[in-house]
């Protein structure tokens, strides 16, 4: 059920890194954006400087999460 | 206050021109504008071309909270920011960011609030094609 | 590098993107724009007119030579400068001030310092007409 | 002779209240900017903030003269 699962989006280098743009995991036992990391990266290593993101909004690593929300990591923004 | 990603290029001028329109003449004094261009060049290296990644949702989502953000701030008619998505070639115009207010000090100062708001949290990422290789852009330059 | 004074009605983006043809394409990053335009009210009167007097001479003396400043100042590549002069009507833009340079700092830096020195020192005076009467601007608002 | 004299112009509403755009002067007796102010308006008080130029370049009062020079006075500048 994908109110028990949360998707998670890479972007730029970190998608090329990552070999994919896009996961679902489940939630069971992640309640922070760093266990969201953890858990869709394999246990990877997290580049210095990594933003994330809870819902289009920018979040710090302790913030929580929750079924059905949409997190996203991505390197540095280059834009403008 | 609008604000629009551009798949295709765009004639900056032009669409401030267009865009001016629906604004009441007469009643600001101060316009300030931003332009950002690709260059045929970076760090030493000659660019062919530019792949502009974006996050659908985030990005529209940020660039709207911003322009709200600079409308509340100071005392501003009107903000219009475009920016461009997808492949770019040098010397297509990037972004493009203007206010209209009744004095300049809010126009500038708007103006280079945005900018720099842009530049450092628009979720937007380049990766540019060399002669034989690409590269992704790391980061921005300060505001200095 | 362009100082303009023009006693008839110009249109800023088309002025703009016209002298932009001049400059090498996917040199300059950043392109900073004011625009200055006539307001159909000040002070809370309405304003029929104005009448824009200049020093012939002096005026593009002093536009010029703050010009070349700016030049030697930052890295700009290029300067646009376009003002009115002479009977003007609400809405009708006043002044054009435009750089280009390779990196966002220089162009936003330059054309406030441009503006400035044209509001405080450039030999320009606004006669206003009012319903009933006219009136002279006595002095610009301070960059604050 | 024209290099005997200094032409003098006043802008604005300087030059609505002193009624002429333009005058010429002698240059006898006459060492600076103030000196030309005096003789080119019969001594009339120089309103605060005014600005002058010789030959087209911002001056202080206490600029010397010289013959063939243009001098302007004008109020507060008001353009852009």
């Amino acid at each position: 059920m994908s109110s028990q699962t949360i998707q998670v989006r890479f972007f730029a280098s970190l998608r090329e890194q990552l070999g994919h743009g896009e996961v679902e995991i489940s939630t069971d036992s992640v309640e922070t954006i760093a266990d969201v990391w953890q858990r869709s990266t394999d246990g990877k290593q997290m580049p210095v400087n990594t933003l994330m993101a809870i819902n289009m909004e920018y979040v710090e690593a302790s913030h929580p999460v929750q079924p059905g929300d949409e997190v996203a990591f991505f390197p540095p923004v280059t834009g403008g | 206050m609008l604000v629009e990603l551009r798949p295709e290029p765009f004639e900056p001028y032009h669409e401030l021109a267009s865009y001016q329109e629906s604004i009441a003449a007469g009643q600001y004094g101060a316009t300030a504008v931003f332009v950002g261009s690709m260059r045929e060049f970076n760090e030493g290296d000659q660019v062919q071309k530019m792949w502009l990644e974006y996050y659908p949702g985030m990005t529209e989502k940020y660039l709207e909270s911003i322009a709200s953000e600079a409308m509340s701030k100071w005392d501003l008619l009107d903000v219009l920011i475009i920016h461009r998505t997808g492949e770019v070639s040098p010397s297509d115009s990037i972004v493009l960011v203007a206010v209209w207010s009744g004095h300049r000090a809010a126009a500038f100062e708007a103006s280079r609030y945005l900018m720099e708001e842009l530049k450092s949290r628009a979720p937007f990422w380049k990766k540019e094609q060399l002669d034989h290789k690409s590269r992704w852009v790391e980061h921005n330059t300060p505001a200095k």
